[in-house]
């Protein structure tokens, strides 16, 4: 079975990235890590970065579903 | 209970007011009002700042700022409360967020204020970029501890 | 810096805002404030209050203030400060005290306004008589400690 | 030496006193409860009351000079 996932990059980011999204597929289950992996290959995550999944932090070994949301971005400062 | 993002300028005592008038089954019932407003500063780090560009994942935002709320409910004794902040440009002197905290009595008012205040600067996903006088622009890449004395 | 007292009905909102307002100086440099409201609630004790007779010791009560301020300033990195209270008859939903700090972090903003609140409630010369729904007349006879959790 | 003290009185201690204020006059030195037992003769002051002189608070063994303003009060109610 196919999974679409959709990954969202925010802030520093997504400038240096270049992008701010990514439609990936998967077969069999996956990882926040993994998804990392396969959408920015040869890049380790800069430290600190945090994730979500479908707007809830995680922990990136969490695993990920059909349809999820998943996001990355840096540290955050609202207020 | 009330979150919302504003893309413009916001007047942060209208908020409360028009609130605190709408809310008329409080009346009378609470005896403590606490109110933070976060502003923007003309200098930051030793540097001059032109203007902040605040950038935030729509959907997310709201919905951590929902439960920061309710987990200060959960923590506190508290009426209502409501917060405001501020996405886009913004100048110099413009308020950046508005936390508002009702209470029957002050400790909570207090307390649960500053949670919230905290609470949103180290989970609710926000983002600032300054412009500098110098045209440098820079992201702004931690948020300090607002308990800690200095 | 003002300590003001008022034997008549005030806007808390206007009085933040007027007092920013004419201090023009402070724009672009505070990034906090903190404000804090105490309103006259219907109840206490369990007993219906239809309203309170709030006494003071003219020209104590503003000394009083004043070195409150002090202290807070000494303490904490504080730009400016507004406190503002009622005296004579007052009635239920109608504020009787406000504490404004202006500071450049949100910590000193907390907590300087938390002080100035809790010092005032133990030092300042006010005394409040609530007249009950039942007609019977009362002196409130201590003010709790704000910084305790219940 | 005559000294004249001024004394004021506030609140529920105003109320069961039936007065706001005494004028007395001392001879020689005297302290804040010197004046409370002048005032109030076979009166045991309340527990808590608060004494004042110029507006500062002070001990009851504080030493009143002529010209002072003595004030005695329950304890605080405001905010």
């Amino acid at each position: 079975m196919t999974m679409s996932i959709k990954v969202r990059y925010f802030a520093s980011l997504k400038e240096s990235l270049g992008r701010s999204e990514d439609d990936l597929e998967f077969t069999g289950p996956v990882t926040v890590k993994d998804i990392w992996c396969r959408a920015n290959v040869g890049k380790p995550a800069p430290d600190n970065l945090l994730a979500a999944v479908n707007m809830e932090y995680v922990d990136w070994n969490s695993v990920v579903r059909d349809g999820d949301e998943v996001a990355f971005f840096p540290p955050v400062t609202g207020g | 209970m009330a979150v919302k993002i504003y893309a413009q300028g916001f007047d942060p005592w209208q908020e409360v007011q028009a609130y605190q008038n709408a809310a008329r089954q409080m009346a009378g019932k609470f005896g403590a009002t606490n109110v933070f407003i976060g502003t923007m500063r003309d200098f930051n780090e030793g540097d001059d700042v032109k203007s902040m560009h605040l950038e935030h994942y729509p959907g997310m935002t709201e919905k951590q700022l929902e439960k920061i709320i309710a987990e200060a409910r959960r923590q506190w004794s508290v009426i209502d409360a409501l917060v405001v902040h501020r996405v886009g440009e913004i100048l110099p002197n413009e308020p950046i967020v508005l936390v508002v905290v009702w209470a029957s009595h002050r400790g909570d008012a207090f307390d649960a204020s500053r949670y919230i205040m905290e609470a949103l600067k180290s989970k609710a996903p926000f983002w600032k970029k300054e412009a500098l006088l110098s045209e440098d622009q820079r992201w702004v890449e931690k948020n300090t501890d607002g308990y800690k004395r200095e």
